[in-house]
């Protein structure tokens, strides 16, 4: 199986900093077990010598490659193409050990270690690729290139027309009866019961109505936006007066304008759940107030937040609002404003500023929050989705995009995730439906390679892993033993690192493979 | 008891963690050529015994080095690392051995300061501490 | 008449009853007892001497009950499941009764983790009610639960405590059903700061007809500071200290007056409160103040059977 | 399941100090799960009392393996020769495990890495709570499938005591009180007649107070003509 290592050190890019001796390293790499093959060459990339190491490989018939010294991500796609179609090496058996990163370049000023830890870096990723097993990748054909959509809100919409125009068929689920005007399939009073499946071949049931339909899709858009509903907290339940801030866009759209004192609250305390300063309002909040004290410059307006932020061209509308007067009152959210429960016209709140507690007479108290939605924990469980602990649904690390939930092929956008302002909604279902839409006309998904495998004999199924992996990958099989579901694995090792009967291995991350790379690194005296 | 030439052990994950390494190097930082780094793809990979056998073999003081925990490319990955790393630092504490030794850090990829911070760190550490060796007032 | 024990009499005798309690001493010494004793005589029917309470090692409740029977006082033994086995109890009540002890009360005893031997291994062999089930035997048939009978039943007027103030509120007075059923003769509720409270759980006693069974007396802590209110609300489990006490407490301009006064409002609502046969007086590490209160309540002279 | 936790590693070097060939056992089966003597464990501590005697400067031969059930005789039948080769046993299974290794080869010393706690549930990852005290005569059918025994702190029959708060127990107020939580239970099923009873004194004969327990299966047994000829039988 292990054939041999074929090292090729290229002579340009070691010799760049005038601290490395590319000959000593040639020997260390030369005398260390398994290579049948070193290599010093000028240039690596160049396609010329490219072809000629191939030749030397396929005649010392290595099966494996380490080129030194830079990483992978710098070295010619080609010489690693070139291996694999010509010499028929297993693209797992390919690496490149980054001695310019990681010894070179950081250490100019200690220029004597350089050689020593140099080597001993070497000898390491030889002791490594030397134990490197032959891994496959899989693909499986997606069934479909459809894109479903949760919700028909404005992340939603912009969601679904952007994968249309990708030349997808996608179809909105929205719980509402409302008409909606997007491309696609909309079904309304419809919502998510479970998933099945994974990236690429998703199986959802949904409700229809009455009914229950199945429906296959290769990507799914989360855009259930937030709880619209109208009874917000406990101050707002004890006042007649107080109405949603959409209302009051409505009213404004509508070309009315509130007759008497008003105040623009963000409430604190949405159905007693004490959530985090809302984003998503401000600008509402600040185009409505400049539009009132503009059209009616003798209306009282108070905008009373925890906090108020104005970014980018909303800095205009802040300078604006002051300028014509809007009353700026920010609140520490630990001393929430309370109604005059004497006199229900006024709202007593102390300032932050000023350490002094003012009470507000007003007509009108425009909330400018909202609730996360309350089917978000259902379709969180369904999809298998993380939930954050405001009850939004929790994205996935920012490197796989802004949109993205842990899931490969699960996207979420807009005030899902946490109350966005209606444009930032709408950008990000454009990003959403995009990468959604990208998921799935690629027509397969690719896995396998360096994933978990379970040694069953040595499995307590302890359910450890089946608790812990981010992505339900392991699962109890039908041998009463662990098993992982390769489709979902995405080779992160954390059932390898926990399993109590160390039954689990990630492959190519073994723990010998991990301890034998460790001490060789540590055996050089630098 | 200072050693001019600790060895340090990093497990470092591929992805914040790398990333922010090679962001460090390539704006210049010089660090400790103790350190040698170890890639993993993910901390949560890290097992204790990996940590303990690197003590064994020879490091003065190892660390785990992975995306912060809100950021984590694997989701909870580097809360399990973290997790990991203070057992091993338990099972330190207990047998006599500094809980320093071992730590447990976390970068963004952006966060050019804080791999030399780290290096520093750990080196620090290590040159304090000097190798795991029997000590003047063991009998 | 089942032991013709003072309290029994007083009980009999359709008399509104006063027991309190006396803190056994930590150390091997019977002076405090007998000083203690010689102070409340006269002052209430029957004296309680507590089991090595909050499992804090203590001279033990029948000896104590036989130093202060010497001094003329009727002595109230408290028995926990905690320390004895069913075979230590039935010795220990046998015991008790041939030195003339009439009246046990039936525990099953404040957890070791309290106390000052938290190392210690508990026993619970019995609880409460199945203690009070056994002596009930004893004393009726003389059966053992081991199936022995005994030649002569021990005589003996059982007790029992009953927590108003523990949860599931609903079922405390059903609680106190078992126990009647199991054999108690008189219950001495804890402490009672929250009276309506104790009025809702009088009610539902009342409406099962648990106060025609058994004589309730009901349980007072006289407090000395606020500290000590502030204490029992948030320190002791199942204890209810309404804010307006504490309050009362910390408004005073002398504390231990505040609660001897409150204390002796409480003996007043529950004199006439109906079903409620008697108080319970707890001054815990306070004994020398029951005789005041029992005055100023107009609980004295205590009646007298020669 | 058997929910065992390892002992600080100071007490285990203790233990084991005075020997040079030290054989760590620890199984495959209850004490894995419960994270404790698993093959992890057991690697881990191999290295850490390696560690351990780098810092006093001795050297100690510590031999690491796992079994598939380290309390029956078979498994642990299969590494005897590590077993007879060593010095003294580091147990790291339940006491059931130690003790069969014990039996088995009365001449070593055999001491325990753990401590054999509860009979225990899972309640999430990380988290092991007691239910059961093996009483040896079950009554949660007239509980609402709640064991006051294992549950209550008292062990009570005829429970919740005066100190039940809020449903807390009064020993630690971050447990529930089992005999509220059986009253809870008996309401929701609509049987709270049950709570009524007055239970007599529990038999604890059935329990350990009846002496050390053997639970024999006649038809289960091999009966001398099929057992098979063992070294212990010649």
């Amino acid at each position: 199986m292990n054939r041999g290592t074929q090292v090729v050190i290229c002579r340009v890019c070691s010799e760049g900093a005038g601290l490395l001796d590319v000959d000593k390293l040639a020997r260390v790499a030369s005398d260390a077990p398994g290579v049948c093959s070193t290599v010093v060459v000028e240039r690596a990339c160049n396609k010329k010598t490219v072809l000629e190491i191939v030749d030397d490989a396929m005649a010392k018939e290595a099966d494996r490659l380490l080129v030194a010294p830079c990483s992978k991500k710098e070295i010619s796609p080609a010489l690693f193409q070139t291996y694999a179609k010509k010499a028929k090496m297993n693209e797992f058996l390919m690496e490149a050990v980054d001695i310019i990163g990681e010894v070179t370049l950081p250490h100019r000023d200690d220029p004597t270690r350089v050689q020593p830890k140099a080597e001993a870096k070497l000898r390491s990723a030889i002791v490594r690729i030397n134990m490197l097993e032959p891994l496959q990748r899989t693909e499986e054909r997606m069934r479909t290139s459809n894109v479903v959509v949760i919700g028909a809100g404005a992340a939603g919409i912009e969601a679904a027309s952007v994968a249309s125009a990708f030349g997808l068929h996608t179809v909105i689920i929205e719980k509402s009866e409302k008409k909606i005007d997007a491309p696609g399939v909309v079904m309304p009073k419809s919502r998510l019961i479970s998933a099945k499946g994974h990236a690429g071949n998703y199986i959802l049931t949904i409700e229809v109505g009455e009914k229950r339909e199945t429906l296959e899709c290769a990507a799914i858009v989360v855009a259930s936006g937030g709880d619209w509903r109208e009874a917000k907290g406990p101050i707002v339940d004890e006042l007649q007066v107080a109405k949603p801030l959409h209302h009051l866009e409505q009213e404004i759209g509508e070309g009315r304008l509130p007759g008497g004192a008003i105040i623009i609250l963000d409430t604190p305390d949405p159905k007693g759940i004490r959530t985090p300063a809302q984003d998503f309002m401000w600008e509402e909040a600040l185009h409505c107030a400049t539009h009132i004290r503009r059209k009616s410059p003798t209306t009282e307006v108070y905008l009373v937040f925890q906090e108020m932020r104005a970014m980018g061209l909303a800095e205009f509308d802040y300078k604006e609002a002051s300028e014509l007067g809007v009353k700026f009152i920010r609140y520490d959210s630990k001393k929430p404003p309370k109604v005059d429960t004497k006199n229900g016209t006024r709202l007593i709140v102390t300032d932050m500023a000023q350490e002094e507690t003012l009470s507000l007479a007003f007509d009108t108290l425009y909330y400018a929050s909202v609730a996360p939605n309350p089917d978000n924990a259902a379709i969180a469980v369904a999809l298998r989705i993380p939930i954050s602990s405001s009850g939004g649904i929790r994205r996935g690390s920012i490197q796989r995009g802004p949109v993205a939930t842990p899931r490969p092929g699960i996207f979420v956008c807009g005030t899902a995730k946490f109350p966005k302002s209606r444009e930032v909604a709408r950008l990000e279902g454009k990003a959403a439906g995009l990468m959604a839409a990208q998921f799935a006309a690629a027509g397969k998904w690719e896995f396998g390679g360096s994933v978990a495998e379970v040694t069953s004999d040595k499995c307590s199924a302890c359910l450890t892993c089946v608790r812990t992996c981010p992505y339900e990958a392991p699962f109890i099989g039908i041998a009463g033993k662990a098993e992982i579901a390769i489709q979902m694995c995405q080779g992160c090792g954390i059932c390898a690192g926990i399993c109590p009967s160390k039954a689990i291995e990630l492959h190519n991350y073994t723990d010998d493979q991990l301890s034998a790379e460790t001490a060789a690194y540590l055996g050089g005296d630098f | 008891m200072a050693d001019a030439k600790p060895k340090i052990v990093g497990f470092c994950c591929e992805k914040h963690g790398t990333e922010s390494v090679d962001l460090a190097i390539r704006s210049g930082e010089q660090y400790d050529a103790s350190v040698r780094l170890v890639t993993v793809p993910c901390t949560g990979r890290v097992d204790g015994l990996h940590i303990l056998k690197a003590l064994e073999d020879g490091a003065d003081a190892v660390f785990v080095l992975g995306c912060l925990e809100k950021n984590c490319y694997y989701d909870t990955g580097s809360i399990e690392g973290r997790k990991r790393v203070e057992y091993v630092r338990t099972m330190l504490s207990e047998v006599g051995i500094e809980p320093e030794r071992v730590e447990m850090f976390n970068a963004s990829s952006t966060m050019v300061w804080k791999f030399p911070e780290i290096a520093s760190t750990m080196s620090q550490t290590a040159r304090r501490l000097g190798p795991i060796e029997p000590r003047g007032d063991t009998k | 008449m089942k032991t013709g024990s003072n309290l029994e009499k007083v009980f009999e005798a359709g008399k509104f009853a006063v027991t309190a309690e006396i803190g056994p001493p930590q150390s091997a010494n019977p002076e405090p007892l007998i000083h203690h004793a010689k102070m409340l005589n006269g002052s209430a029917d029957a004296f309680n001497l507590t089991d090595n309470q909050t499992a804090v090692v203590r001279l033990s409740s029948i000896a104590s009950a036989a130093i202060i029977m010497k001094e003329g006082i009727e002595p109230v033994i408290q028995m926990t499941c905690r320390d004895r086995n069913r075979i230590a109890l039935q010795s220990d009540l046998l015991g008790a009764c041939a030195i003339g002890v009439k009246n046990v009360l039936c525990l099953t005893g404040d957890h070791q983790i309290f106390g000052n031997e938290k190392a210690a291994k508990s026993v619970f062999d019995f609880d409460s009610v199945s203690e009070l089930y056994t002596f009930n035997k004893l004393r009726n048939e003389g059966l053992q639960p081991g199936g022995n009978v005994l030649e002569e039943k021990p005589e003996v007027y059982l007790g029992c405590a009953e927590n108003p103030f523990a949860t599931p509120y609903e079922f405390r007075a059903t609680r106190l059903a078992k126990k009647v059923n199991a054999g108690a003769d008189f219950v001495q509720t804890q402490a009672i700061f929250d009276m309506d409270m104790f009025e809702l759980w009088m009610d539902e006693v009342r409406s099962r007809g648990l106060d025609k069974k058994t004589h309730i007396l009901a349980g007072l802590i006289p407090m000395k500071t606020a500290g000590a209110a502030r204490y029992m609300k948030n320190k002791v489990p199942g204890m209810i200290v309404p804010k307006r006490i504490i309050d009362r407490m910390k408004n005073a301009s002398d504390a231990a007056e505040e609660g001897i006064k409150l204390c002796v409002e409480q003996i007043d609502t529950l004199k006439s409160m109906k079903g409620v046969h008697g108080v319970h007086i707890m001054a815990v590490k306070w004994e020398e103040i029951v005789p005041r209160i029992a005055e100023m309540a107009g609980l004295l002279p205590r009646p007298s059977f020669d | 399941m058997i929910v065992a936790e390892r002992k600080p590693l100071g007490e285990i070097a203790e233990m084991i100090a005075p020997y040079e060939k030290v054989c760590v056992i620890g199984c495959r089966s209850c004490v894995a799960i419960c994270l404790a003597g698993g093959e992890k464990e057991v690697n881990m501590l191999v290295s850490a009392m390696g560690l351990l005697n780098r810092r006093t400067g001795r050297t100690q031969n510590l031999d690491g393996l796992v079994l598939e059930r380290q309390c029956e005789k078979e498994w642990v039948k299969e590494v005897e020769d590590r077993i007879l080769e060593s010095d003294v046993i580091l147990s790291m299974s339940c006491s059931l495990g130690a003790q069969t290794i014990g039996d088995m080869y009365p001449e070593k010393i055999v001491v325990p890495g753990l401590n054999t706690a509860i009979f225990g549930v899972p309640e999430e990852q990380g988290v092991w709570s007691e239910k059961c005290l093996g009483c040896g005569d079950c009554i949660i059918h007239t509980t609402g499938g709640i064991c006051p025994i294992a549950r209550c702190a008292k062990s009570m029959l005829n429970g919740p005591c005066g100190g039940s708060s809020d449903g807390h127990c009064e020993v630690n107020l971050e447990l529930d009180c089992a005999w509220y939580a059986i009253h809870e239970r008996l309401k929701l099923q609509g049987r709270l007649e049950l709570m009524d009873m007055v239970r007599p004194p529990k038999e604890w004969n059935t329990s350990h107070s009846g002496g050390r327990r053997v639970i024999v299966r006649e038809e289960a047994r091999l009966t001398s003509h099929q057992k098979r000829a063992t070294e212990e039988s010649q």
